[in-house]
């Protein structure tokens, strides 16, 4: 049976680590996913895991540690946000391109500077051509839930990537709220062993990793990850259906909201959810067709299914918790991507929200929908792209 | 007024407030609520005022906003009646939960209260006598189950309590925080 | 010899058809990696002209299993496989004994790979990591390191009219890495194959986190005939701006001492990138370069007389 | 060998970039780099293997013998000119070559 707790986000994804009771953690400590690590360190010190942990002294480290012992045969997790992802950016792709499924919670947290500690998505977004997996959740179910399913997906032979699984910084990470956390035999059952693949360690059979790839080479090797990007989405299906199976939670590559016959759609990414479902329920009793489209899944990036399932709806309002300076928001450029070739072309735009932990209360989120509904009246879009609740407009 | 049950504390940092809170939800929990618990972060340390939120419910709940409109205000150190905030939102049916040594009456005064339901205790006393030192959560909760009791007894609170704190706390000072818990509940007063 | 004898039984670690500069003497040292032990090794680098040339896709000169990052990681990298290896024994998924080695040049370990290194040391991994100093960042072309002499001419610190090379001393890693209290360090040159080996083999099968620094000239970089790495390095020996001295928990022991002390000059003069130096426009900073190796081979001796 | 080293389409490539053949560089021929070569006199060499110890390819091939006394060694056999980049090396590190009576290795230039 599960069992039913009061715990917080980087609470719940210490016990994930725990259940996974991974080879290796290699980790430092950066606000707001430290939790995670001091918790998962308490259960090395008191022997609830088998796990050695590497304490590092920068993330860049970290992410070459994990590298290492993953080449090595192991399966190797850790957790960082803001910053220390950014200082990783250089080993998160070769982590990816070397197809080595290393394991790691981002708390995702507004990237310097000003230095900032709350919520915002800049950091994994800023990571989102790195060649992992990315998954985002709601609240720490979501979390857990996704952190059980991704050594399957990583580790998968037909996929071989690295993981990453988002959450928000303080408002998940920090907050306690009500989850389900499985039983211990049942998650390592539903993952399973880990197998290695071309080890370091199997002198028997010395292998090189990391080679120089010249002109000759280096298109095929990308063109073999990207290979993989392509069929970890069917293999991310197949895990989620499975894990609904067995754990009663079910999961798509995306989550739709009141959607089927909605006019206004709002599509947005993590915690935001909870309250735009929230709003969406009181502007349903008042007859308002509204609908939400949450991102689980943004790397690979289900273009066609998403395609489909925003098919017949007026409007859409892509709410983006992390800027590309410059250019759309990077939720909002997928989203217009996936749009391109449907035949009736709904209403499109961009809202930046929330940056550096900026509350978005239920008012708020009534107002994007307000605005919405002039828009479809008007029948045009008077603003592609604009913050929210931010002074001067 | 929202659907859940919304409380809001105010303390100070290094007091335990953010603990309490989290604590209250985790006991909450334990009777069968949904329940969320989440302070407002910022780079304050030890001594400056802090809040942080409770949010109970007899279903899943979406929401991370802050609480807005408090059923319940938990006021853990009486040295911050008379700052800013501490009235922010609340209706005539807002519960005051205060840790003061001073009178019901003195409190309601120095707070400004209309005709709101107000509870002193002095935690800072009972927490004093048991522990030598000042940590008012345990007695607050307490207080809260005096005040709010059909969000969870007392015998709820003391069972849920003793889980709670066997986790975080070594055996003595788990029946220490209890029996704070009771002294909590037990010299509330109200008017 | 009776050591190249015994060294000679053994499979080298390194292939031939590897793409380093004729007359490079690194494959020197990576040669022996496996001839000086038993055990079994895993070998990681550092971005860098050792790491480029011997694994060009989809040839590897190593026939040791070998892996490589990035520039600045191959101490954090290669904890992460020692601990792996770690984990492996103690569930008793292996019962090899697997040694792992780090190698970077000066770029990657004296500059941009240092806090790795430091850190890596101070979590005392059973790991030795070697520094090959050929004194600049010559796999992009010769550019200043911090371990590039006093005096050097690179593409960074070009001689010109009113400057002349490098302007700053070398920086002592060996005496830094000496400060982490680790279990063995030592500096070591490619023109001495027994002391050489002798220290890798030490440093390998030591328990514990060693360091090994070899001096290993370079021809575009120093400058030279591709003949004359050994010489070169030898004369680093001779004239103590190379001494070869091991530290074994904190004991110092200089393993060569010259009958007679030659000039520096003896060794920068014989090199394309200090030529300038002649010009009796730049005599104070030889002057400069003789005081620091005098200091630093005093320091030793010192050291060595200290602890015995 | 010719099929061995093909360019290879992606799909036959393993994950990752590895190699799975340690110390397949011998496949690859350097010994084209050469301009000088060594050429190896086996009548003065005293089968020291300093050459063999400094050489950076590797190319100085070994073959078991007998010292003058008797004894197991390991002797210089032939210098592999598939490797050879003819860096002189040996040359001019040869003990025996130092002396200068007697040259072990000599070095010429490459025929054109």
């Amino acid at each position: 049976m599960p069992k039913t707790i009061a715990i917080t986000g980087n609470g719940a994804m210490a016990e994930a680590m725990r259940q996974i009771n991974p080879d290796v953690v290699a980790a430092f400590p950066i606000t707001p996913s430290t939790q995670i690590i001091e918790d998962f360190a308490k259960f090395v010190a008191d022997g609830k895991v088998d796990t050695e942990l590497i304490t590092v002294e920068s993330e860049h480290s970290a992410m070459s540690a994990c590298i290492g012992a993953s080449v090595a045969g192991g399966r190797v997790m850790t957790a960082t946000s803001s910053n220390g992802l950014a200082l990783m950016w250089e080993m998160l792709y070769i982590a990816a391109s070397m197809r080595q499924p290393v394991l790691m919670t981002v708390v995702n947290r507004a990237i310097s500077a000003p230095i900032n500690i709350h919520c915002d998505h800049g950091d994994s977004m800023g990571a989102r051509d790195a060649g992992w997996i990315q998954f985002y959740a709601e609240n720490n179910q979501e979390a857990y839930d996704n952190m059980i399913m991704a050594p399957v997906i990583g580790e998968n032979m037909e996929v071989r990537l690295p993981v990453m699984v988002c959450m928000d910084g303080f408002i998940i990470s920090h907050s306690i709220e009500t989850m389900e956390i499985e039983e211990d035999q049942k998650v390592r059952d539903f993952i399973g062993e880990h197998t290695a693949l071309n080890s370091l360690l199997d002198t028997d059979n010395p292998v090189t990793w990391g080679a120089l790839d010249l002109h000759d080479y280096y298109i095929e090797h990308r063109r073999g990850q990207q290979e993989a990007m392509y069929r970890a989405k069917s293999v991310i299906e197949d895990v989620s259906m499975r894990f609904g199976e067995e754990f009663g939670r079910k999961y798509d590559l995306f989550e739709s909201y009141c959607l089927d016959d909605a006019d206004r759609v709002v599509v947005a990414i993590n915690s935001v959810a909870g309250e735009i479902k929230e709003v969406i329920d009181e502007l349903r009793e008042q007859g308002e067709k509204v609908g939400l489209l949450k991102i689980r899944l943004f790397r690979p990036f289900p273009y066609a299914e998403i395609a489909q399932a925003l098919k017949g709806c007026k409007i859409v309002t892509v709410m983006d918790r992390s800027t590309s300076m410059g250019a759309y928001g990077p939720l909002f450029s997928e989203i217009s991507n996936a749009l391109y070739d449907a035949e009736a072309k709904p209403l499109l735009y961009n809202r930046t929200y929330g940056l550096g932990g900026r509350v978005m209360l239920l008012d708020d989120i009534k107002d994007v929908f307000k605005e919405s509904e002039e828009y479809l009246n008007n029948g045009k879009v008077e603003k592609m792209f604009d913050f929210l609740n931010v002074r001067g407009g | 007024m929202s659907k859940y049950f919304e409380i809001r504390w105010h303390g100070r940092g290094g007091q335990g407030t953010v603990t309490g809170a989290k604590s209250l939800a985790e006991a909450v929990q334990g009777t069968g609520k949904h329940v969320s618990a989440f302070p407002d972060y910022g780079p304050e340390r030890r001594g400056a005022p802090l809040r942080a939120f409770d949010r109970f419910s007899d279903e899943k709940i979406r929401i991370h906003t802050p609480v807005l409109e408090p059923d319940v205000v938990m006021i853990v150190d009486p040295t911050l009646i008379g700052t800013k905030g501490l009235l922010n939102g609340v209706s005539d049916k807002t519960i005051f939960v205060v840790n003061t040594e001073k009178s019901p009456a003195e409190t309601r005064k120095a707070l400004g209260l209309d005709g709101q339901t107000l509870y002193t205790v002095p935690a800072n006393s009972i927490s004093h006598r048991l522990f030598k030192r000042e940590i008012p959560n345990s007695a607050m909760m307490g207080a809260f189950a005096r005040a709010c009791p059909d969000v969870i007894s007392l015998e709820a609170l003391l069972e849920e309590a003793k889980h709670i704190f066997s986790h975080m706390l070594a055996p003595h000072l788990v029946d220490k925080n209890v029996e704070a818990i009771q002294c909590g509940y037990d010299e509330v007063e109200t008017v | 010899m009776p050591k190249l004898q015994e060294m000679a039984k053994k499979e080298a670690a390194f292939s031939s058809g590897h793409r380093l500069c004729a007359g490079c003497p690194v494959p020197i040292f990576t040669k022996m990696l496996t001839r000086v032990t038993d055990y079994d090794i895993v070998v990681g680098s550092a971005t860098g002209c050792l790491e480029v040339a011997s694994s060009i896709f989809p040839y590897s000169a190593w026939k040791v299993p070998w892996i490589h990052t990035a520039f600045e990681n191959a101490a954090a990298m290669m904890s992460g496989v020692e601990t792996l290896h770690k984990v492996h024994r103690r569930k008793n998924k292996t019962d090899k004994k697997i040694k792992c080695v780090a190698i970077g040049g000066d770029g990657g370990t004296y500059d941009i790979g240092i806090q790795s290194l430091s850190a890596a040391m101070e979590r005392g991994h059973d790991l030795l990591y070697i520094c090959y100093d050929n004194g600049a960042y010559m796999n992009t072309g010769i550019q200043r390191s911090g371990a590039t002499p006093l005096g050097a001419a690179t593409t960074t610190t070009p001689v010109g009219t009113v400057v002349a090379g490098k302007q700053q001393q070398r920086k002592d890693l060996t005496r830094i890495m000496i400060a982490h209290h680790i279990p063995y360090v030592a500096q070591a040159s490619i023109h001495n194959p027994v002391d050489l080996s002798n220290k890798i083999k030490k440093g390998i099968e030591i328990d514990g986190p060693a360091f090994l620094n070899i001096l290993s000239p370079c021809i575009p970089g120093w400058r030279i005939a591709p003949d004359m790495a050994v010489e070169l390095a030898g004369l680093g020996a001779e004239t103590c701006f190379w001494p070869l001295y091991e530290v074994e928990d904190q004991n110092f022991k200089v393993n060569y001492e010259p009958k007679k002390k030659l000039p520096v000059t003896d060794w920068l003069f014989t090199q394309g990138r200090f030529r300038h130096l002649r010009d009796a426009k730049w005599s104070h900073l030889v002057q400069d370069f003789q005081t620091r190796v005098d200091q630093q081979w005093d320091w030793l001796l010192g050291r060595q007389a200290a602890t015995k | 060998m010719k099929d061995k080293y093909r360019l290879k389409k992606w799909q036959e490539l393993p994950p990752g970039g590895v190699i799975t053949e340690g110390g397949n560089a011998a496949d690859y021929e350097t010994g084209t780099w050469r301009t000088w070569r060594p050429v190896w006199e086996e009548k003065n060499c005293i089968h020291c293997l300093t050459c063999w110890v400094f050489c950076p390819e590797g190319a100085f091939l070994l073959r078991d013998g007998k010292t003058p006394s008797g004894k197991d060694r390991k002797e210089i056999r032939k210098i592999d000119y598939f490797y050879c980049k003819g860096c002189g090396l040996c040359v001019r590190e040869c003990p025996v070559n130092k002396k200068g009576a007697k040259e072990v290795i000599q070095f010429v230039r490459e025929e054109t």
